[in-house]
């Protein structure tokens, strides 16, 4: 049974069930909704996962890539004419090549240091974004056309899907893609290496490896899974605005992860579910949401320190939480 | 030509200059040991010839080779390996990962095929997998291929980080006190494994406390102190060598140069 | 202004409420409304006052007998400025709560991503955010109570025109509210002989202007400076306007809204002109005036029940509402479709914002006459015009 | 030149508010190496403590008093309720933890106090002074020297009294601190109290300039741990020239280049600084121990 759960498709496996099973028990497309925005999420968090848990480099600035991959599958077709898929693609590449050139000069600098310079990435990004109206239709946000699925559905097969159960079906399958992915990269030598950086990078850098471009390599991988979950919840919304790259939405990335468990994939899920789940619960509470939601983050973090993923799974484990 | 030589290497930390104008030569499959008094600037000195530090003069050179100020990782590739005083293991990783990073150098960095798990990927994992295993039955860790670094005993771990480092298949390796803090039983196992290896045709540099040790096993010592070479030859020359004897007592007390001579 | 902790102790009697309040709120006279709004966060200053605007007002409608004798129950949820929040937000109105009708959406960002919801789900949406986009063009659906940035504009340029004004500089907050009217006055300037000679802005949450409007100050021939922008900006600016002593008049916009900003700004409000609602006024409206007891009536509660000055944000919500109810009655029905006809049908509402008339193709329905220009004297407003 | 000068005070009277962020930041990094998101939200509960005490008929004293008794006390109960019982675990939990807490307060804030905007008196009028023909505002004077008195005074703490030496000897070294005796549990509660004061003190002085509202605080803790970055993390003084830095980058940026980007201008400083000086201006590069 352990060997079965600690296999490296257990988790994968675990995802492709939940989100195959969830619809069943979800009453309306609003449910429906909030899971695919929690995969939508969650595929992104487990980018900065193999980032941050994984190679133990923090960035504040994540929302960045994410702004970068929403504004292209919004702003390529509207000005552009590219077709949305292809934007979606451009957008990535465009992310990966950013954080490519950004992180060689970047990546050189250690702990809180390395954190505020992807904050002053993420907000640069936030900011041309914010004021290049006439490209991106500035704060108040810009409208994103629809890849057409719906229309190509029905045309070629008769199929009659609504949008929320279209997408809840794209990000469902994005996001075991993405955990799939993820959990390759971990049991590959690349994986490996990056769990030796974060561990020592001394020894690591003794035993051959390359920690810089290691870091570089793992910075673009986690840019790319941003970028991708930032089209995707474009073309779910059809309507984005520029706090997508702001500074608050990187917190919040950042904190799902933590929140999760840091170096954890099915933690990415669990954090991004809680932190969208959340405030869905809270809103009974009015005034008082954002007091309560302050006060389970430290709760939890006290509490489960590793992140709720690998704290339940040492408390199961019977070994405490500590 | 020899595999291994220092020459004139010096560092300064603020004023103080840690390593000063040392130079030597280690031939091709020599035990060759650098001993001296607590702060004579051994570990700085393998700091400065594994990369971790740049020299501020001076040049190290590999199999004739310049290869001074090269950062870690590229000398892991010219066949430079070594281990840490204080331990730097991968704590989070089992025993068997940690020496599978060590093989690190052999293994193709194919990113995308590692992302999308191609069947080369599980090939090469299981080669690195097999590789890792006969190096860890050989320091005698097979029982704990699948435990945690974190949970396992001190000596189990120094001997762990000599498989590692013994798995990017070195010329050259240095070995920084492998039995500090070791038991007897302990140390004779470190024994036995350093004889092996040399045996194996690796040149072992080694820095340890332990002069039993040091001198059962070395062809030559360097013996430095305040960061300045003060004897080298054979066990036997450097024994009786005036000043070795004398830094030994006359600074550092008698308990070590009882524990060095006795 | 009062330390509410009685609130806090009496956060466990809300929650309590909240959710027995679920339990009974299924009963069929009950007509349900939505509402999403910016209650907290960079644009708490608009959502925060409407939605205290519609708590109250739903609260006094139903104490007066309901709509046609049904209960209205306010769904109501509070956004921040996320988009995509406000997006599942609104679809939870409707997949959840199945609300007949929405009256909300602060900004323009959360308005235009609840659009396409309320447009899919056939459910009247009155938003109370300003950008012109929203309207324009025309959405079966989604009708909008304030004036657009635009006529703000076209009021200022006006009086300026009247005051022989040509060359005027122009400092905008980099929000959406300051970005889009910046862009619509440089769009109207030239019909009114307007000249934009220096063009500067500051961050939603900047805490010092002195650069940007030395740099005004220091523009040739400078005649008039405009502040488009709304929160704690215009109030800053105006003081370092005074510090600075820029001598040329300070048009701020209708962003600034409330008596709270001649607080905040002080003595250097003095003689700062903008273009407003009558509600800003509502006490020194001539009795005669139609608006008049709607604007006081609005003022008087909104001020009793809160004990924070009155803004016109909270006014469009009670603009929205009102219109809303009244589409009811006349609907005589909660079906959604209907009261979308009656919405569109409203004609000579008196709201706090003036009167609106709406047609199938003009879903705000109001006009430049609803602007009043208003001057700063004396620490109150007072119609400049 | 005036315009010069100008944008020179409007650059040191914001800096000078970054500067005491970055300070109070420093101060529990030294003492805890935890990175205090909250930081900005005593600057936060400063300003509106005071704001409402005065509304409620306290004098301004007296309030101000008050004010930042309140901050301290919110800083203590921080640090033994919040960051103790969770002594041990990773840097970015704790950060995360901060972080919570910072939401948390702007909640218990918005309950508290209300959403609404601020302002308090300045303390010597508003009539301003005008230097090299650039006009400037007393309080901007007022926020300048309190920046100053505070570091002189902490100057002064750290260097010459034992307690003060005892919480520099903590940072430096935990352990051997605690080995000499110190109790570093309480060394650790002062520094939350000391820059939850600091915190306070400079929302005091800057709301008769800047307003103050519920929100402030976020704005803030992210320019104050950008200019502490930029000074050098742990370091003092490093902290201050940050501040003072980032503020004139700011004025300089909106002043002389683009008022657009001038958050962007500073953040691009701070990052090429970064690139030539890994560890910031005064943050001394640390050896690789092995």
């Amino acid at each position: 049974m352990s060997a079965l759960l600690n296999h490296r498709l257990a988790v994968p496996a675990v995802l492709i069930v939940l989100v195959a099973l969830l619809p069943l028990v979800l009453p309306s497309s609003f449910y429906l909704r909030i899971a695919t925005l929690v995969w939508i999420s969650a595929f992104a968090v487990i980018g900065l996962n193999l980032l941050m848990g994984y190679a133990g480099q923090v960035s504040l600035g994540h929302a960045g890539f994410f702004g970068i991959g929403a504004y292209a599958a919004a702003v390529l077709p509207a000005q552009l004419g590219v077709p949305g898929i292809f934007a979606v693609v451009i957008g990535a590449v465009a992310s990966a090549l950013i954080a490519y050139l950004v992180g060689r000069p970047i990546l050189r600098l250690k702990g809180h240091y390395l954190a505020v310079a992807t904050l002053g990435f993420g907000i640069l990004v936030a900011m041309v974004i914010n004021n290049e109206a006439w490209i991106t239709g500035g704060p108040d946000g810009i409208a994103v056309a629809s890849l057409g699925i719906k229309k190509l559905l029905k045309s070629a097969f008769g199929l009659k899907v609504k949008t929320a159960e279209l997408w809840y079906w794209i990000a469902g399958a994005m996001l075991v893609v993405g955990a799939w992915v993820a959990v390759n990269l971990v049991d590959s030598p690349t994986g490996r290496a990056l769990r030796a950086v974060h561990d020592s990078e001394i020894a690591a850098r003794v035993a051959g490896i390359d920690v810089a471009r290691m870091k570089l390599v793992v910075f673009v991988v986690s840019a790319v899974y941003a970028a991708l979950a930032g089209s995707a919840l474009a073309l779910f919304n059809g309507f984005i605005t520029p706090d997508t790259a702001g500074f608050l939405h990187s917190i919040e990335l950042v904190t799902m992860v933590v929140l999760g468990g840091m170096g954890s994939i099915l933690g990415s899920v669990v954090g991004a579910a809680v932190l969208v789940v959340l405030p869905q619960l809270l809103t009974m509470f009015h005034d008082y949401e954002h007091l309560l939601l302050g006060l389970l983050m430290m709760v939890f973090m006290i509490f489960l320190r590793a992140g709720i993923v690998p704290g339940l799974r040492a408390l199961v484990a019977g070994r405490g939480a500590a | 030509m020899s595999i291994l030589s220092v020459e004139d290497l010096g560092i300064e930390f603020g004023g103080l200059k840690a390593v000063d104008n040392v130079s030597f030569a280690v031939e091709a499959g020599e035990v060759f040991s650098i001993i001296g008094p607590n702060g004579a600037g051994k570990t700085t000195l393998f700091n400065l010839i594994s990369g971790v530090y740049t020299p501020k003069h001076g040049k190290v050179l590999l199999e004739g080779r310049d290869v001074t100020g090269v950062g870690p990782h590229l000398l892991a590739r010219k066949g430079l390996s070594r281990t840490f005083q204080n331990l730097q293991i991968f704590f989070r990783m089992t025993a068997l990962e940690n020496v599978m990073v060590g093989c690190h150098r052999h293994e193709r960095m194919n990113v995308f095929a590692h992302l999308l798990a191609l069947p080369s990927v599980a090939r090469q994992n299981e080669a690195t997998r097999a590789a890792a295993l006969t190096l860890l039955s050989r320091v005698g860790l097979a029982a704990y291929a699948d435990t945690v670094a974190g949970s396992m005993p001190y000596g189990a771990l120094k001997r762990l980080e000599i498989a590692r480092a013994l798995a990017a298949d070195p010329k050259v390796l240095l070995l920084d006190e492998p039995a500090a803090g070791c038991n007897p039983v302990e140390t004779e196992e470190i024994d036995a494994l350093i004889h092996q290896i040399a045996a194996d045709g690796v040149t072992v540099v080694l820095v340890e406390h332990d002069m039993k040790l040091v001198m059962r096993i070395s062809d030559r010592l360097h013996v430095l102190d305040y960061g300045r070479t003060l004897a080298e030859g054979t066990a036997e020359t450097v024994r009786r060598n005036p000043d070795v004897i004398a830094a030994y007592l006359g600074s550092h007390g008698s308990k070590e140069a009882a524990r060095a001579f006795g | 202004m009062t330390l509410k902790l009685t609130n806090l102790l009496g956060a466990a009697a809300v929650s309590v409420a909240a959710l027995s309040m679920g339990a009974l709120a299924a009963s069929a006279d009950t007509i349900k409304i939505g509402t999403v709004l910016s209650a907290t966060g960079p644009a708490s200053f608009l959502g925060d006052p409407e939605m205290k605007t519609l708590e109250l007002y739903v609260k006094e409608i139903n104490a007066a007998g309901g709509v046609d004798g049904n209960e209205l129950e306010l769904v109501a949820y509070d956004s921040g400025v996320d988009a995509s929040k406000a997006r599942t937000f609104a679809t939870r109105l409707v997949e959840e709560d199945e609300v007949v009708a929405v009256v909300g959406g602060s900004t323009t960002g959360t308005t235009m991503a609840m659009i396409p919801v309320f447009e899919d789900a056939e459910i009247p949406f009155i938003s109370l955010a300003g950008a012109v986009v929203i309207i324009d063009p025309v959405k079966k659906w989604v009708f909008k109570t304030p004036h657009t940035d635009r006529m703000a504009c076209e009021k200022i340029f006006e009086d300026m025109q009247k005051r022989g004004i040509s060359k005027v500089g122009m400092i905008s907050g980099t929000g959406g509210f300051g970005k889009s009217m910046r862009d619509q006055c440089l769009d109207v300037a030239g019909n009114y002989d307007v000249e934009i000679i220096a063009d500067e802005t500051y961050g939603a949450k900047d805490s010092d202007m002195t650069p940007q409007l030395t740099n005004i100050k220091n523009t040739e021939g400078l005649e008039a400076v405009v502040n488009p922008g709304f929160g704690q900006g215009p109030a800053i600016v105006t003081r370092n306007y005074k510090q600075l002593g820029i001598d040329v008049p300070l048009y701020q916009s209708h962003g600034v809204a409330s008596k709270s900003f001649i607080e905040l700004a002080g003595d250097a409000a003095e003689g700062v002109r903008l273009p407003a609602a009558a509600l800003l006024v509502a006490d020194k409206l001539p009795d005669d005036d139609p608006q008049k007891s709607v604007v006081v009536g609005y003022k008087d509660k909104y001020e009793g029940a809160t004990g924070e000055p009155v803004s016109t944000f909270g006014g469009h919500a009670y603009d929205g509402l009102m219109m809303l109810v009244e589409a009811i009655k006349r609907a005589g029905s909660a079906d959604p479709a209907a009261i979308r006809d009656e919405i569109e049908k409203t004609s000579g509402f008196m709201g706090t914002a003036g009167v609106v008339n709406m047609s199938a193709d003009d879903h705000l329905g109001l006009d430049l006459t609803a602007f009043r220009m208003l001057e700063v004297k004396n620490g109150d407003w007072t119609i400049a015009e | 030149m005036a315009e010069f000068l100008q944008f020179a005070f409007s650059g040191l009277t914001v800096g000078a508010v970054y500067a005491l962020v970055a300070l109070g930041f420093t101060i529990i990094y030294n003492a805890s190496d935890v990175v205090n998101f909250a930081q900005g939200e005593f600057v936060m509960i400063g300003g509106m403590a005071t704001v409402f005490l005065t509304a409620l008929g306290v004098p301004i004293p007296l309030a101000v008093v008050l004010a930042i008794l309140g901050a301290v006390v919110v800083g203590l109960l921080l640090h033994r309720l919040a960051i103790e019982p969770a002594r041990g675990a990773s840097s970015v939990t704790l950060i995360i933890i901060t972080i919570g807490a910072s939401i948390f307060l702007r909640g218990l804030a918005q309950v508290v106090f209300d959403k609404q905007f601020h302002t308090l008196q300045p303390f010597s009028g508003d009539t301003p002074i005008v230097v090299g023909g650039a006009s400037i505002l007393p309080q901007s004077f007022w926020v300048m020297g309190g920046a100053v008195v505070i570091v002189v005074l902490l100057w002064a703490f750290f260097n010459h009294t034992l307690i003060g030496k005892a919480v520099l000897a903590t940072s430096a070294n935990r352990l051997a601190a605690k080995l000499v005796g110190i109790n570093t549990g309480m060394i650790m509660s002062l520094a939350f109290a000391l820059s939850a004061a600091i915190g306070a003190v400079a929302g005091v002085l800057v709301t008769p300039i800047t307003l103050t509202s519920y929100e402030v605080g976020t704005l803030l803790a992210l320019k104050g741990f950008a200019a502490a970055m930029l000074g050098g993390m742990g370091h003092p003084l490093g902290a201050v020239v940050g501040g003072l830095v980032v503020g004139l980058l700011e004025a300089f940026g909106a002043g002389y280049l683009s008022s657009d980007y001038k958050d962007a201008i500073a953040f691009v400083v701070i990052l090429i600084t970064l690139f030539v000086l890994p560890t910031g201006l005064f943050g001394r590069a640390s050896v690789e121990r092995v």
